[in-house]
């Protein structure tokens, strides 16, 4: 019974519709999205450039998630790609997240498939460095990301070329810096 | 000759049926909007920032502020990605009260939803009969786990409560009378010819947006996209139990009326059969060391919270506070979309169609 | 009719302390209406109601009023001052001026026109322009499409309820209220709601929506224009619309009971011992509740559905029932 | 039509029903035993671990501690201890950390006042804010105790 649970609770949909077959030892065997990863990184290889992918690994800790590190000048294109693409539909962006590494900004897309049926995520990241951030947005592709762009652009500073209407949206309009950054410094610390 | 100008008014951020401190300035011609821009962040506390100073045991009474209705299912998404990063095995007996908690929450809020939703649209009476409602569920969590609006009731590795004697035995009674009001709500409503009137064929739009702009939850649903996470990447125990999604395909404020509806009645379904099957005994608390320390990684979860998808994303370095947290909050995401739906609408359907959203502010802001 | 005739110092007396006690009885009235509002829509509610200030809470109104009169009058500076001040005061006064034809028994009534139910009508259609002034005056722009939509759903649906009434006039064959009650004498089914009641249920709907009370609240709908034309009102000036607006509710409940509902008389001939004034107030009072009813029960209707409803559905069945009513008397007539 | 109809049924039904709203101020409501209001403190059974205030997650909590007057004892005993209840949260984090049950939960919850001045509390009040303790009162109470309890 526990062994069982265990494995709905490691990956439901795998045990649900029965893509892979179940691995109970995830951590010998390769993952059973390894395949899947593989095959979204060939695929951005081949249509997008060969050194679009700075990294691609399992996120292990998350379910076996996909992650891909896109070096951010393809990030458009390898967006519309990943929405496009007959194999993939990843129609929904479901979560951007900004952070702040100290050393770079990173902002995580977690995208989904509404569509294919195989609903299965992917987590892309795209970094920025530390000075001047800057990430193309991907307003155009996913409506999704404006008001997700704006709120990192209000509370990290990171830039987003492209955006129709990159504003602050948390802060007031006249707010200096940006809380969320690890560095900073509230002007006033009463408020 | 007749001079016509368009008139810029300022709905907000104090307002009746803003549903809180949100803002929208509209571009009105006579009464009809041609274009509408929301101001939010008036609510704005700064969760995520705050939490990155605070173990995480400390930030969970923060998620129960975020969205304030449905505090429960906040709690849950947090303690959820610490678990999911931490390996933990959560026992039988607290994964149950979870889940009756998360959907007792689940009907409590969409009862407030209903009855403000129709305080909106002009009617009166509605919205007491369902705090009445609502008042027995929270009245229950109340003797769980004292307090009735802010419940910070989960833990990570479990529940701080069991549930007191004769709890169970409540919400099974609940069940039934629940069931009888819905009929009353019913006939009370939904078949009244000026509501209807209100909310069929207004904010309509169709799947292909509401996949676009991100919606989740009821507003994605009445678009015909079947798509729950408690059915499609289930959490907690809920491939346990029989139900079904409910879905629409109008896309209009009505659809949406009658998903949400529906889904209290999918609810008391899941209530039911969690009720019967609840464990007699067993532990409420796994084995959690005394100071959390996720290890190093990164998690997304997300689980459906009433409004939507709501999501949890933490960076953990391997210390007790979090590196980055950071939620996806269900009513900013489907909040994105009301611009589009207002151009052209008039000033009585912008109450209607931000109503039929279905925003909290606090989540909003976050 | 005396007293008109010969206008003495003593006569003029009389009349000004007619005038008083209709005021007294009318904000009695108010007073308690607004209270067995609160009161019903309370209980509907599964609430209280007011039970504070008083024994039963019997003088909360008394309470509010005196709230209202104490508090600041405060005029926003942008404001046309003149017709600021004088919007309440139009909405009021022709409020008050039309209960003098409604005639309560054979003898209580302050004047017998023979063109009372034209009068009624002429004078209640001015309160309208006192609300689309308070509404332009304030400088706001909630009480200004208050305003509007006041001034909006007042063309349409005067026109019904005029039409809704043509009906009982031509069944009467008079204009005097005094005289469509006289008609109605003789047990209920005398009463014109069953010859009329087409023309009833139309009359009940546009007099609501002259109202200006649920489900036609537009132009103060407060979960869209806040509170529509009088965002800007306070103290005393928000008072008289509000009693404006009771007061109607007093004439409309008035005029229902003597245009449908046969005025004083009893339902049955035998129960004619109790006095004709208890089943006038009897009838009142059933209307002035389902006016609450109503308003706690219905949600708001749209600008534009309430427009179409005015102009598509009750104009066209009002004619309807003018012509099908003149041809049933004329047959009537025929085959006498 | 039917549907207003039947919506006029249903209101006209609840005209009699029995009302569900409460006379507050006159009759007090009655809050569970689990119920998270105003702390009671005990300062006799405090040995100033501190654990409340650093668990506190809004930090409302400021206590001081002092060395034991009776030298024959060792640790310290509390001197002062101050919650401010403008930014409490009454989320139970400090009863819940507290090893000796020295602050605890109370069913009180009426905090409103003139001024916020009055919303700083001192030990003094906290400690005779003594009515309606909580009974059940510690997470640390092992569960399978507390199962027993139960029962």
């Amino acid at each position: 019974m526990s062994d069982q649970k265990q494995v709905t609770e490691m990956d439901p949909k795998e045990s649900k519709k029965n893509i892979e077959n179940i691995e109970e030892e995830v951590t010998e065997e390769p993952s059973p999205n390894q395949d899947r990863l593989d095959r979204i990184v060939e695929l951005i290889k081949t249509n997008i450039a060969e050194d679009a992918i700075e990294v691609a690994f399992i996120n292990e800790l998350d379910r076996d998630l996909p992650c891909i590190v896109i070096r951010s000048p393809y990030w458009v294109k390898t967006a519309m790609l990943l929405k496009e693409s007959e194999l993939l539909k990843l129609n929904y962006l479901r979560n951007v997240s900004g952070i702040d590494f100290e050393t770079h900004f990173e902002v995580v897309y977690y995208l989904l498939s509404m569509s294919t049926g195989n609903q299965l995520d992917v987590c892309i990241k795209v970094k920025a460095d530390r000075e001047n951030p800057s990430i193309p947005s991907i307003t155009s592709v996913w409506n999704t990301a404006n008001w997700n762009e704006r709120e990192i652009y209000d509370l990290l500073g990171v830039q987003f070329p492209g955006h129709p209407n990159l504003k602050r949206i948390m802060m007031p309009d006249d707010w200096e810096g940006h809380p969320l950054r690890k560095d900073y410094e509230p002007i006033d610390p009463e408020v | 000759m007749i001079r016509t100008e368009e008139l810029l008014l300022n709905v907000g951020p104090q307002h009746p049926s803003t549903h809180g401190v949100f803002r929208i300035i509209v571009k009105l011609d006579g009464e009809v909007i041609t274009e509408a821009t929301p101001v939010i962040g008036y609510l704005h506390r700064g969760t995520e920032k705050l939490a990155e100073n605070l173990t995480y045991t400390q930030v969970i009474p923060y998620t129960d502020r975020m969205d304030y209705v449905s505090a429960m299912t906040n709690n849950y998404v947090l303690c959820h990605a610490v678990e999911t990063l931490m390996d933990l095995e959560i026992p039988e007996r607290a994964e149950f009260l979870r889940l009756i908690v998360m959907e007792l929450q689940r009907i409590a809020s969409h009862l407030v939803w209903w009855g403000t939703y129709l305080l909106d649209i002009g009617a009166m009476s509605p919205f007491l009969y369902a705090f009445r409602e609502r008042e027995m569920i929270v009245n229950m969590f109340n003797e769980l786990c004292g307090a009735r609006l802010t419940y910070f009731y989960m833990r990570v590795g479990g529940v701080k409560w069991d549930a007191p004697e004769g709890w169970i035995d409540k919400v099974r009674d609940f069940i039934p009378y629940m069931r009888e009001k819905l009929d009353e709500y019913e006939q009370l409503v939904s078949g009244n010819e000026i509501f209807l009137a209100r909310v069929k064929g207004v904010g309509t739009y169709d799947a292909q947006s509401a996949i676009d702009f991100g919606l989740s939850g009821a507003n994605l649903r009445s678009t015909g996209v079947k798509f729950d996470l408690r059915k499609d990447q289930p959490y907690s125990i809920y491939d346990r139990f029989d139900f079904d999604v409910p879905v629409q395909t109008a896309g209009d404020c009505y659809a949406r009326y009658l998903v949400r509806f529906e889904e209290i009645k999918q609810s008391l379904r899941i209530l039911e059969q969690a009720v019967e099957q609840f464990p007699e005994d067993g532990q409420i608390m796994a084995k959690v060391p005394r100071v959390i320390r996720p290890p190093e990684g990164e998690v997304y979860t997300r689980i459906e919270s009433p409004r939507g998808e709501i999501g949890c994303h933490i960076v953990s370095k391997k210390k007790p506070q979090p590196y980055r947290l950071k939620f996806r909050r269900p009513s900013f995401v489907n909040l994105q979309i009301l611009p589009k739906l207002l151009v052209g609408e008039t000033m009585t359907n912008l109450v209607t169609i931000l109503g039929g959203i279905d925003i909290v502010l606090g989540e909003v802001d976050g | 009719m005396n007293l008109l005739q010969d206008l003495t110092f003593s006569s003029f007396m009389w009349f000004l302390s007619g005038a008083v006690v209709l005021l007294a009885v009318v904000l009695g009235f108010v007073t308690y209406a607004i209270y067995f509002e609160r009161k019903v829509i309370g209980w509907i509610q599964l609430r209280k109601g007011p039970n504070r200030v008083g024994p039963l809470g019997l003088f909360q109104t008394v309470a509010d009023v005196l709230k209202l009169l104490l508090k600041e009058d405060t005029i926003p500076r942008n404001a046309d001052r003149f017709l600021f001040i004088l919007a309440p005061v139009i909405a009021f006064v022709p409020a008050f001026v039309v209960l003098a034809t409604i005639p309560y028994t054979s003898l209580l009534q302050f004047a017998d026109l023979n063109v009372g139910l034209l009068y009624y009508f002429a004078l209640s259609s001015i309160s309208t322009i006192g609300i689309l002034l308070g509404g332009w005056a304030s400088n706001n722009k909630y009480s200004l499409l208050g305003g509007m939509r006041s001034a909006a759903q007042m063309i349409s649906y005067e026109v019904p309820l005029v039409m809704s009434v043509v009906g009982v006039v031509l069944l009467s064959g008079s204009l005097s209220l005094n005289t469509i009650v006289e008609g109605q004498a003789g047990g209920f089914w005398q009463w014109n709601i069953l010859p009329q009641f087409v023309g009833f249920i139309i009359f009940i709907i546009a007099a609501v929506s002259e109202l200006n009370r649920t489900p036609f609240d537009l132009p103060e709908a407060e979960s869209e224009l806040v509170a529509g034309y009088h965002v800007e009102y306070s103290g005393f000036r928000f008072a008289f619309f509000m009693l404006a607006e009771y007061v109607y509710v007093y004439a409309i409940a008035a005029l229902t009971t003597v245009l449908f509902l046969g005025g004083w008389h009893s339902p049955l001939p035998f129960l004619d011992f109790i006095p004709a004034i208890v089943w006038f107030i009897l009838k009142f009072l059933s209307i002035v509740f389902f006016l609450f009813w109503i308003r706690a029960t219905l949600p708001r209707i749209r600008v534009d559905h309430l427009m179409s409803l005015g102009w598509k559905v009750l104009l066209p069945l009002a004619l309807v029932n003018i012509f099908v009513t003149t041809i049933v008397i004329e047959l009537i007539k025929y085959f006498k | 039509m039917k549907g207003i109809v039947k919506g006029m049924g249903v209101t006209l039904k609840n005209l009699t029903k029995k009302k569900v709203t409460h006379q507050y101020p006159d009759v007090p409501l009655e809050m569970p035993d689990r119920f998270r209001g105003v702390q009671h403190f005990d300062p006799e059974k405090c040995i100033v671990c501190n654990q409340c205030m650093n668990i506190c997650p809004t930090d409302c909590i400021d206590l001081i501690g002092k060395k034991n007057p009776d030298p024959e004892k060792k640790g310290k005993v509390i001197d002062t201890y101050d919650i401010n209840f403008e930014i409490c949260i009454l989320c139970d984090l400090c009863t819940e950390v507290c090893p000796t049950e020295a602050i605890v939960m109370t069913n009180n919850f009426e905090l409103a006042t003139y001024s916020r001045d009055d919303l700083f509390k001192n030990m003094e009040w906290l400690n005779d804010n003594n009515t309606n303790v909580r009974k059940e009162n510690s997470i640390n109470i092992p569960p399978k105790k507390a199962k027993k309890e139960e029962k």
